[in-house]
């Protein structure tokens, strides 16, 4: 069936709280309204008050007691509205609920799903359009998934619910009118943890999370590339095998990624893959990423921020016909180191 | 064209407030219909209903003094001295806006009239604020500071910590929480167990006291109490103002959870009626007057809308300006 | 050796509520020393003075009651049915330890007796007894969370918006605030602008109490009260407990930023020998029983650290179990 | 002249605040009882109750009352006790801070220090012995800086308050109570940015930062290896330039870090190396971190958690004789992936 991705995500989160009466949703203005981004349409009116819940304004406040509960019998999740608004709260999410089974020695466990939206196209400006995957990537105890459409939404959505331990989803916002075919129900579930050959071929491995996703296939099809194009959906654990496989043949891996050159979430994938894979490649690692700027707000140079398609065609091109890296656009006009 | 600095000082004259409180209703309007339209991008948070509240703060500081607003904060931008082509140039991304363009609807700033640059963050203005104070009691320098924010923002731990600070530092500041009933679709009191904000205040053995919002005097008299206090080395204040939005929260929402008739009965109170009515009661102006203050106001924003179309896009290079650490 | 439940359903009769709490504090002075001779590691946070806070509240909540404690969370965890060897195989890190030993001082949990892990993260406690509380209310099961904290803790934004968030959903938690003068290095007026911290519950119409924190039955008596008012569906209650501790804030800590006299004053409320005299008064016990309490108290904790200074260290095996994330 | 690491801290701090009567320092506990590392001896003494303040428990309150006072005239530095902390108040430094030069078109600029201490070794236990230098390496508008002892925690500090724009400081808690000769004054300040070479080899370039700088010394001894280290000093910006011209001589990189092999900060170092140097390198890239677990309480886990003299010393003389990656102790150990 064809559906937005907001609209998977509600039938995800309803699913699990129709086969699961631990589930339930918190957040800002989440029930009555049914979420800023209408990702919780019609739970409220299913599920009622107790189990779909608005909040104050208080992120810390309410990712704490989402913890409390997800210690103590519930499954919570826990929408924030932006991602930039865990800023507030971080500390529940990364220095308590991560280590919480660690810290009880098994005894609690925190099955917590924290979603949010992420990302940059809507003219949210600088402090509603960034990604921040690096505020968790680095935490033992956490998982972190991003869903690239629809289908993973869902797919996703109810295995982060289903799992054990506190999951970040990290929703790109731009996504969320988006339709795309998605198979709902049992057979819609889709593991943590494992990666999604989306297109296959043989010049170069592309590797990448959320909408930049749908931009990198574009670009392939574009640069008439043949290439493997991998959806990571888990960005942690993320699919090592998978990636080191497709490396191993092709020899070469460009990321593409929506987050800054500095630091960005390509840096774990590059990293260990330009080592562990080191004797299979042919060119150098390319990550092609936003610059090293806060997002800037209007529509025109939201574009020029984020990866475009034609400016990955130009870099995957360029990788496999020079085996050279292709210098960031911003370097070479001259406009930041 | 005025200067900042100069349309602040204009402020001095009550028919400029009741203009200036025009120009933001008017301005807002206009706004709402550019989004409407498509002409804006991203998101907008306007704020009919509440321009006695900007206004009535702008007329009190002095540009020196700082403030602290939010991501609603056009009104309070243009109260404060900037000129419509800034806030709109900055709306429409244009290297005419406050910060060149790059902001955006939610993020204004200008230093000549000490508006800091707003925050799309709920709550953060507020400990800002407390910092802006305390600057001024180490140099010296006379000035006051001030936070402005909504009811949904006194239940984040921000506003508990700025509060808080102050007190044990006995800062310079004024806590200015506009209470508009509703924090995006939730009315207050479904997110807040009192009835009045104001209550907060003890916590802190911070004076507070309650402002009717809709009347640009009674925000002048409790502002300029305040300001007093503060400026005496008395410390801060902590002001709820009630008063009412009467768009929704932002360009996407149409206020449906509004419960029926409670807009009308703001209505009833508008901040532009009270204060016309009572400068023609004053014989300060007569009908004929206000209605032309009201065309004059609507066709300024309207030429302002046509130059700002006009005016040239925040350029790349603008992006990577003013970014710091390197 | 009796279980963590069985020591805790002990606590229904009063001499073994003294006992309790000449355990935690005979086992806080022997903690003080082997981190001074060098015989643990890291730091430590010690609790003498403010046993009849810990021991109060086990004796009033059930096992399944669920309970957010701090860094300073020996004495409740002892008090709550945790044995010496648990607690003490976590300060240094054996495998016999609360959490097998990865946890150290600051980390003790026994899920048997409701203890969720204890944080080190100030005030980080509250949202999640709220959040305990939340389970509760909906599953149905009867149980009460309780959150303990420090003075300092109620300056610091969780502790607003856990209040907050318990109040507007009425649900039954009891906040217990262990006001011990200080807050690190800081006595409490200096961060504070308010003498009565109690005072704090108002701003979210919590019904807030003031209470003897060295008399047990004050303390006894004050949480029954809460925790009726929590199952009965009557939602939060804030307690503060006045009190003091003895030690310094930490391992490192000789608090000489007290007052002279001020320790003096505290220890002639003594919360052991309150206790001790009134049952001596109600003839249940007589001098030499009570001598004879202490001394069994003093050679459990002696044989306690002999055993666990033979006891295994936490594996490295152990640093990757229970990590989840994978 | 030989201080301790907190001493250089408070001398640093004590220099620049006679210098620049802005200069101020609050944080809990850092007046009247001098930090609870001892790191602001004698400020309250010389600078009084107004340039350095004690503040309540209150960690996003405070950090924001630096911003705005830095935004309106002073220079405050603020000290977060232990680095977990900021987890309460990020949105102030990546959110607020980091983005109010921008956000102001320049008209407003926040000269901030928030200096924290960092990192395991001293037995404080999961919550209070991480490093979590990615929550602030993929922020444009901060600096990162980190420094490796007594000599460059004076002259970076030093360089921090006098940055225009907020700046990170991390500091090694271990290395607090370390002497090392210091050079005093103004020939003491480091620049920002700048890495240094504290050995020369031919072999390998080895680039780490904080306490691994002088564990990463002392295993290029005892392994007998002939091998450039570069302390990188700053983390952002890092000094792309020396550690690219070091690596085009040796061919091989081996980053040494205290921080999770998941989204470590090597890997933004790593990552770029790889890409930039691909010609260059006759080994793959390595990293040696800590593996991905909480970090454990007790004195001899905590040492095996931290990569120790000899695993470093093995990790290197293995790349250097294999030309292959050493795989990380936990996964030849069979402990997890
Ligand atoms: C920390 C944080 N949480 C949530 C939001 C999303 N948000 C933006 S405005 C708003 C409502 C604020 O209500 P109120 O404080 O009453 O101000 P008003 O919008 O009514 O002026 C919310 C929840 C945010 N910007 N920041
Ligand atoms: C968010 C945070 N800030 C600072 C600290 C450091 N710290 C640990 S205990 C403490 C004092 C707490 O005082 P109080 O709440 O009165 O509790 P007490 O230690 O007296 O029991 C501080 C500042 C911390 N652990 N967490
Ligand atoms: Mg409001
Ligand atoms: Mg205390």
């Amino acid at each position: 069936m064809k559906m937005r991705m907001r609209q998977a995500i509600a039938q995800a989160i309803a699913d699990e709280m129709r086969a699961d009466p631990t589930v339930m949703l918190m957040g800002e203005d989440i029930a009555e309204a049914e979420g800023p981004f209408k990702t919780s349409e019609g739970l409220l009116a299913e599920f009622g008050p107790l189990r779909v819940r608005d909040t104050p304004i208080s992120e810390m406040g309410f990712c704490g007691a989402a913890l409390g509960a997800a210690a103590t019998g519930l499954r919570p999740i826990v929408e924030i509205m932006f991602i930039e608004f865990i800023g507030v709260a971080l500390d529940m999410v990364t220095t308590e609920a991560a280590k919480f089974r660690y810290l009880s020695g098994g005894q609690y466990t925190a099955p917590l799903v924290v979603r949010a939206s992420t990302g940059a196209g809507l003219g949210f400006g600088a402090q509603h359009s960034q990604t921040l995957e690096s505020w968790f990537t680095s935490c033992p105890g956490l998982k972190v998934v991003v869903p690239s459409g629809s289908r993973t939404a869902y797919g996703l959505m109810r295995s982060a619910i289903r799992d054990p331990d506190p999951v970040v989803v990290l929703e790109s916002r731009t996504l969320y009118a988006e339709r795309e075919e998605t198979v709902t129900g049992e057979e819609g579930v889709i593991p943590l943890g494992v990666g999604e050959v989306l297109r296959t071929g043989g010049d170069a491995t592309v590797v990448s999370i959320g909408q930049m996703v749908g931009r990198a296939a574009q670009a392939i099809g574009q640069a008439g590339i043949s290439a493997d194009l991998i959806d990571l959906r888990t960005l942690v654990p993320w699919d090592r095998g998978l990636v080191e496989a497709s490396v191993a043949r092709t020899g070469r891996l460009v990321v593409v990624e929506e987050s800054p050159y500095t630091g960005g979430w390509g840096t774990d994938v590059a990293a260990h893959v330009a080592s562990s894979c080191f004797a299979s490649l042919r060119a150098p690692v390319v990550r092609i990423t936003c610059p090293d700027v806060p997002v800037p707000y209007p529509a025109h140079l939201e574009q020029v921020y984020l990866p475009s398609v034609d400016g990955i065609a130009r870099a995957i091109t360029h990788v496999v016909e020079t085996g050279t890296r292709p210098v960031p656009w911003w370097e070479k006009e001259g406009l930041v180191r | 064209m005025m200067t900042p600095r100069e349309r602040r000082a204009a402020l001095a004259d009550p028919v400029a407030c009741l203009e200036r409180m025009m120009e933001i209703r008017s301005f807002e309007d206009r706004i709402k219909e550019l989004f409407a339209e498509g002409v804006v991008h991203g998101t907008t948070h306007t704020c009919q209903g509440q321009e006695a509240v900007s206004v009535g703060i702008a007329k009190v500081l002095e540009p020196a003094d700082q403030v602290c607003c939010t991501y609603r904060g056009h009104g309070h931008a243009l109260a404060l001295g900037l000129t419509l082509d800034a806030v709109l140039g900055e709306i429409m991304g244009r290297t005419t806006g406050a910060v060149g363009g790059v902001g955006g609807s939610m993020h204004l700033c200008d230093r000549s009239v000490g508006l800091l640059p707003t925050s799309a963050i709920v709550g953060a203005g507020i400990p800002i604020a407390v910092g802006a104070a305390l600057a001024s009691s180490m140099t010296g320098d006379g000035s006051v500071a001030l936070a402005l924010f909504g009811d949904g923002a006194t239940n984040i731990g921000a506003f508990h910590e700025g509060l808080n600070l102050a007190a044990i530092w006995r800062l310079p500041v004024v806590f200015v929480c506009e209470n508009n009933v509703y924090g995006e679709y939730s009315r207050f009191d479904r997110t807040t167990p009192i009835e009045d904000l104001a209550e907060r205040g003890r916590a802190y053995a911070i004076p507070s006291e309650i402002v009717d919002g809709q009347s640009l005097d009674a925000v002048v008299g409790a502002v300029e109490h305040a300001v007093e206090r503060a400026r005496a080395g008395g410390g801060p204040t902590f002001l709820e103002c009630k008063t009412y939005r009467y768009s929704g929260h932002s360009r996407a929402d149409a206020a449906t959870y509004r419960p029926e008739g409670e807009l009308d009965r703001w209505l009833a109170r508008d901040p532009l009626s009270l204060y016309a009515q009572q400068l023609v009661g004053l014989g300060v102006l007569d009908d004929a007057k206000v209605a032309a203050l009201r065309k004059a106001v609507d066709d300024r924003v309207n030429e302002c809308v046509e130059r700002t179309k006009a005016a040239e896009p925040a350029t790349v290079e603008s992006m990577f300006r003013n970014v710091g650490g390197r």
